[in-house]
């Protein structure tokens, strides 16, 4: 029923440049344009880490079927430590991926088609945790200390935490590259580490240190916060796939909706995911919880999910911009688009 | 015999010198050596120990070239005849592939000119037989002895029943008398095929029994010191080795031995 | 590089090598007939232009290489982008951006590879040593650290990271890690398959186990000992890299996962063209002292 | 008899590993109280329970694994295989390749992957390419090793009835370089379960390595499960290993170890 | 001399037996031998190929054990006088250490002995003199003749001086004059050092030329078939072989031969 008329399917039909820009595109392209009405439009989705409660929306809408009443055939790529989203859908192996917005703001700026098409965590995740005893009251307390971080794109909000009090990650801090373990921290080679907190932080807690014992510092809190998890689609597919994007975020908007309504719900259908012995119900109920403080803070209009606002994408693309992390001031046009947001919300 | 060498020469060696390179020095193994040995021919190699019979040998197999002088074939040079697929070896060693069986071994030459299995297994049989190695056709190498594995070798140069058949000392690991019923197997063979035959043998008796002539070597460097015609009859038969005739060959055969 | 039918005559000698003895027939350029009086020299002229043409071919065939990458040709063969294989001189201009930030951690990654490597290498020797003087008993270790050989670095990291820090030693406990069972199990081989003769002979002196290594069973494992050296040059240069992947904060390995996660690719290229080079280097000085060490090798004369 | 007078050493061998990693790992928890004791070095039985508490899974996904690791084993021994063969025909190819396989190896899959998939533009493909990539190296080397050091006097006699050179290297330089071939193998066979579990961490939904992935990232909760996807990775590679072993007593029987001693000792 | 042996056996065998397993069959390549060498003595070994000399030299040195029966070796276990380094062996291939130059394969049982380098180099150089390779210390194995391996491998025997002194076919791959005149170094040596020697040959002169007494062997299975005493008076000189007595040997032992 849905999904009868694509409008993508003359201009791609039309536009060899997007058939021979990528190979994937190309042949997603037709399949969608030639797909009879019902026969479903297949969407990879990559994501920027593994299975887990973080991306619950994705599963619940692909188990609830919210995709394919959309007319579309997703499958979800898990993502890993050797895996970097943009790569994937700029390459072809993905339509849509999942990463920080800072990363998608490196890899555009190097030429990589790709652009953002829904914003979902409106809060950065991002927290530093010490340990009471290292006395990190402030972050001006970091200033020789051992701090980690995991590098590769996810360190953009410390160097401007670490700016905003005069500190130079070069000399003041002995920032060190922290692996995907919290063992370091654990194990005292680090005095503050980094963590989600919807995960690192609980696999903290979860190792038996409490609260109390804990200092947090909030990248929100410091005014340094980025926007994590986004949406963004290779632009050359999107130019013929439009109405395939905005039925995928429609349909997955839907599912995190599902999912912070119902979170047991939805951490049964992440954990159908996980291979057993992997994670537990717990872990993930917990991370859940965390996730939905991040999409939905308190006072946020649900409807209002998807959108990528100007403001807070321009913030995190001057800390970019001011730490490096680009060269160019991004052509914030190029960068994002409602676009898809709005016909996802049309219907 | 000797008269056909002068007719068709099927191996003529011209001037051939033969120096090895090694790291500290040079050695001339062979010194300006020239021969003729006819088509059909039966010539041994004598000589006493390190004085460049395997190398000679192994000049006119092409597996080795000249540093001097000219090797010809049949008219032809060493390597194509080489090519020709027209030469059996019978090495100095055994040199049997460690895992083919016996009958395998013996077969290889078959195999590489593409003869059948049939025929091949056949052909096996055939000279285990002839050389007494019935029922070890189906042994490893290592499993025979010495002698034993010397005999599969010649077996092997024998099966193919090459042109040029050249034999480095196949004997000397054998006892006397597989020894001197080899030497008759072998020229039962030879008469029957028409071989050319070079044979490198210390046994002064064997050679005059086998050859039409003896090509006698020596050392410091290399070179041909003496050919020797043995006009005893065809075929050669068991009391010949006991005929006046035989025993003033051998003495003739060590004087010019002596002299070098 | 007379006329000469190389395909046929090629197989016989082995190595067209220095040293050794010059005139086996085959694929050695086969003097002319007229040219033969001058033939003596020959062989020399030959060694000297070897080493020449030995490192001239690959250096062009590397030119022509890099030649049709600059020029997108394998882009266009292959339909690639330049975020996916980013050009030659985009990766040669961060190289030269970031020279010495790159050769500093050239040389630490390299250090922890050759540490690694020697200590995996020494660990895997012993190993063999261990199971051919004691087969009954020692078999089992072969069969362990070829255990070890299947656990990925990704595992290993964080335990060694647990173990011995952040630090170059976790990087060369991994890498000692991933060498040892292609040492253990090609010096066994080597000091296994020998041959029985050869044993027989020492036997006979009732030669001690200790001799018997030393004068035999080892110097014929050399062949296979310096294959497995030359496995594990390449796998320990690998194995840094990787091990730096996840815990270092230095290092080719570091830089290039950053920068490839930051889409840096030229950045992380430049760390793949320094790494390839050490490894090259590292791997030809481990053929060089073969070369010294096993002048004797079948595979040397003719 | 064969198979016990092995098995038993290795049962042996393994045992006293295990009672000797559980000491450690009591030292180390009360003696020495590290922290971290247990991710360092958890208890064996611990590890063992979780190992049979979630066999299932296990034996699931390191099926899977294995799987993966069979066909990177054959297509990179085949590859191994092909270019020392290329290597051994010509000197000028082995100078023209040579030093750029061994440049080849230094490119990690977080750099090669994008260009791999690039080219070919099938995950499951490219997954395959990069397993057989990382195993063909130790293969080709030990092959070639093998080729080269034919006996001289072996390769002379084929030389003499001027057998062709397919022919060379079918009845003499293969058969010859079969046992090195298999040391390349039995280094090549752990590797491909190395190479598998690499390539599932590239976004594959099963196998050991994405269990001991997420096992590493949800924390030391989980240290147990982690130990035992090792010990099922280990495992894995011993298999493969055995199984050359065998398969080598099967097909290159000659060789002077394998010969029964016949009273000689 | 034959009566030394019942005195002092050095060497005993007390109904060896000898089966060698393989895949697919068993062979008895030794049934029920029983022999006594004295302490001293110089025997040869004598039989066709394949009849299980080596074999039974193997057993004698302990690098293989009897399937049955028993080996004694100055009254203790074959494995005893293996450990206390009493014996040089010389194989029937040269079997030298690709990796050593000539002078150090002659030296290698020196050196397992602790011998210093000075002292072992001057017994090479003596030693190369000895079996006519002066000159050759310095080349590696593989740029020898055949032969002339055989000659390193006679030279590292000689050269640790043992008690007992195991050859096989140490002279085939020489010829004549080499053999003779190594012949007689190897009977100077002997009567210098006293050694018990089992020397096996396939040339009938030469172990009736360098033993005190024969032992022949017959084949399918392997067994000994007669003894035959030597009674020529020592020291044994060239002359020696063209005497009557010294043909008359040669007659009987081929006799002995042939009734197998
Ligand atoms: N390792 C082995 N495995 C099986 N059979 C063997 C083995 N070694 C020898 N034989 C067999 O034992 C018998 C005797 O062999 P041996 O080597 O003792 O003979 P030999 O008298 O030395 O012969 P030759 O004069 O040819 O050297 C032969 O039939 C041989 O096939
Ligand atoms: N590959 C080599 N490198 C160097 N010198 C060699 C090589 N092969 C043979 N020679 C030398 O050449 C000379 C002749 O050797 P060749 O093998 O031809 O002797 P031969 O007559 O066959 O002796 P034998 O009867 O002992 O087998 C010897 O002095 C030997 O040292
Ligand atoms: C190598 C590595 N990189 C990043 C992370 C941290 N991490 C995992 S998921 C996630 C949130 C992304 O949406 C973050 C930051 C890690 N643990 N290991
Ligand atoms: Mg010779
Ligand atoms: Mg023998």
């Amino acid at each position: 029923a849905c999904g009868g008329n694509n409008n993508g399917n003359s201009a791609s039909a039309s536009e060899p440049a997007a058939s021979s820009g990528s190979g994937t595109a190309a042949s997603a392209a037709p399949a969608a344009s030639e797909a009879p009405a019902g026969d479903p439009v297949p969407v990879k989705l990559q994501l920027k880490w593994v299975p887990q409660a973080q991306f619950a929306g994705y599963y619940v809408a692909l188990k609830k079927g919210y995709y394919k009443d959309e007319g579309l055939d997703v499958s979800i790529l898990p993502g890993g430590p050797d895996i970097v989203p943009e790569q994937q859908v700029a390459g072809g192996s993905a339509d849509i991926g999942v990463d920080w917005v800072a990363s998608l703001l490196t890899s555009q700026e190097q030429g990589m088609p790709l652009i953002q098409i829904a914003q979902i965590y409106q809060k950065s995740g991002l927290v530093l945790v010490s340990k009471k005893s290292a006395n990190i009251n402030s972050p001006a307390d970091l200033k020789g200390k051992r701090v980690g971080n995991w590098m590769g794109g996810n360190e953009f909000e410390l160097l401007a935490l670490f700016d905003k009090y005069k500190l130079d990650s070069n000399k003041d801090i002995k920032f060190t590259k922290q692996g995907f373990t919290m063992d370091q921290f654990l194990g005292g080679e680090l005095d503050a580490a980094s963590a989600m907190t919807y995960n690192e932080y609980q696999v903290v807690l979860e190792s038996g240190i409490k609260p109390e014992e804990l200092n947090v510092i909030d990248m929100n809190d410091e005014g340094v916060a980025m926007l994590e998890d986004n949406l963004f689609a290779n632009s050359e597919w999107l130019e013929a796939n439009k109405e395939t994007a905005a039925k995928f975020v429609r349909a997955s908007l839907k599912g995190w909706q599902d999912a912070i309504a119902n979170p047991s719900e939805a951490v049964d259908i992440v954990m159908e995911q996980a291979e057993s012995g992997s994670t537990t119900k717990d872990h993930q109920l917990k991370m859940m919880e965390e996730v939905a403080k991040l999409i939905k803070p308190e006072g946020f209009d649900l409807s209002k999910l998807g959108y990528t606002d100007d403001a807070a994408f321009k913030q995190t693309a001057d800390i970019a911009k001011k730490f490096g992390v680009i060269k160019e001031e991004p052509d914030l046009t190029k960068a994002y688009t409602n676009e898809i947001m709005d016909m996802a919300s049309k219907k | 015999m000797s008269l056909i060498a002068t007719r068709v020469p099927e191996i003529q060696l011209e001037n051939v010198e033969m120096r090895y390179q090694t790291d500290t020095a040079e050695v001339l193994a062979l010194h300006q050596v020239s021969l003729d040995i006819a088509k059909g021919e039966f010539v041994s190699l004598l000589g006493p120990s390190g004085c460049g019979k395997t190398t000679l040998l192994r000049l006119m197999a092409d597996l080795i070239e000249p540093t001097g002088g000219r090797v010809t074939v049949a008219g032809k040079s060493a390597k194509e005849a080489r090519l020709a697929q027209k030469y059996g070896i019978v090495f100095q060693s055994p040199v049997l592939y460690d895992w083919r069986k016996v009958k395998d071994n013996i077969t290889l030459p078959l195999e590489l000119m593409g003869v059948k299995k049939a025929r091949r297994d056949e052909k096996a049989l055939e000279l285990l037989e002839l050389v007494g190695l019935k029922g070890f056709a189906d042994k490893y190498p290592w499993q025979l002895s010495g002698g034993m594995q010397q005999r599969v070798a010649i077996a092997r140069a024998l099966s193919m029943e090459p042109e040029i058949l050249l034999m480095d000392e196949p004997f000397s690991a054998l006892d006397e008398f597989t020894r001197e019923r080899l030497n008759e197997e072998l020229l039962a063979v030879w008469s029957k095929v028409g071989s050319t035959v070079v044979f490198v043998t210390h046994s002064v008796p064997e050679s005059i029994f086998l050859s039409d002539r003896v090509f006698v070597l020596s050392p410091h460097p290399g070179r041909l010191s003496a050919i020797v015609d043995i006009p005893l009859p065809r075929p050669r038969t068991a009391e010949m080795r006991n005929s006046p005739e035989f025993f003033d060959l051998i003495a003739g055969i060590r004087d010019s031995f002596e002299g070098v | 590089m007379e006329g000469n039918t190389a395909s046929e005559v090629s197989f016989v000698s082995p190595h067209g090598q220095e040293g050794g003895t010059r005139p086996t027939a085959g694929a050695e350029a086969k003097p002319a007939p007229a040219s033969a009086p001058a033939s003596s020299n020959k062989p020399r002229r030959r060694s000297r232009t070897a080493p020449v043409l030995r490192i001239l071919l690959p250096v062009l065939a590397g030119v022509l290489f890099l030649a049709l990458w600059e020029l997108q040709v394998f882009h266009k063969i292959f339909d690639l982008k330049k975020y996916q294989l980013p050009l030659p001189s985009a990766i040669w201009e961060a190289m030269g951006d970031n020279m010495s930030l790159l050769l500093s951690y050239t040389g630490y990654t390299l250090s922890e590879a050759v540490l690694g490597m020697l200590a995996g290498s020494l660990l895997g020797f012993i190993i063999a040593l261990v199971a051919t003087a004691w087969p009954r008993w020692g078999g089992g270790s072969l069969t362990l650290v070829a255990a070890l050989n299947a656990v990925p670095i990704v595992a290993l990291a964080p335990i060694m990271n647990l173990w011995f820090g952040d630090g170059l030693g976790s990087r060369i406990a991994i890498v000692t890690a991933t060498t040892m069972a292609a040492m253990a199990i090609n010096a066994y081989k080597g000091m296994a398959a020998i041959d029985p003769l050869a044993l027989d002979l020492m036997h006979s002196y009732a030669a001690p186990k200790s001799a018997v290594f030393r004068h035999l069973r080892i110097k014929s494992s050399l062949p296979y000992v310096f294959t497995a050296l030359k496995i594990n040059a390449t796998a320990s240069m690998i194995g840094a890299i990787v091990g730096e992947f996840f815990f270092s904060s230095r290092g080719l390995g570091y830089l290039l996962s950053n920068s490839i996660k930051v889409a840096k690719m030229p950045l992380g290229w430049s760390c793949i063209v320094l790494a390839a080079i050490a490894g090259v280097v590292f791997y030809l000085v481990v053929e060089r002292l073969e070369k010294v060490f096993i002048r004797w090798h079948p595979s040397r004369r003719a | 008899m064969l198979v016990k007078g092995r098995l038993l050493p290795l049962l042996v061998w393994v045992a006293g590993l295990l009672i000797l990693w559980e000491g450690l790992s009591w030292a180390l928890l009360n003696v020495a109280h590290a922290p971290l004791a247990q991710s360092k070095l958890p208890y064996v039985h611990e590890v063992v329970s979780t190992l049979f508490q979630y066999g299932g899974t296990l034996l699931k996904e390191g099926a899977a694994t294995f799987g993966n690791a069979a066909i990177g084993f054959l297509l990179g021994a085949a590859a191994g295989v092909l270019l020392a063969v290329l290597m051994s025909v010509s000197k000028t190819i082995e100078q023209l390749t040579f030093p750029y396989a061994v440049a080849s190896q230094m490119i990690p899959i977080l750099g090669l992957a994008p260009i791999i998939y690039g080219i070919v533009r099938d995950e499951q493909v490219s997954r395959i390419i990069i397993s057989g990539y990382i195993t063909f190296f130790p293969v080709a080397l030990n092959m070639l090793r093998g080729l080269r050091s034919v006996d001289l006097s072996a390769l002379e006699l084929m030389h003499s009835y001027a057998a062709k050179p397919w022919a060379v290297y079918w009845k003499l330089r293969l058969p010859a370089a079969v046992p090195g071939l298999f040391s390349g193998l039995k280094i090549a066979a752990p590797l491909a379960v190395t190479g598998a579990i690499l390539v599932e961490l590239m976004g594959a939904q099963h196998g050991i390595g994405v269990i001991m992935l997420r096992n590493l990232y949800y924390g030391p909760s989980h240290t147990y499960m982690f130990w035992s996807t090792i010990l099922v990775g280990a495992f894995l590679g011993m298999a493969s290993y055995g199984l050359m072993s065998l398969i080598e007593r099967l097909v290159a029987p000659w060789q002077p170890e394998f010969r029964p001693k016949g009273g000689s000792r």
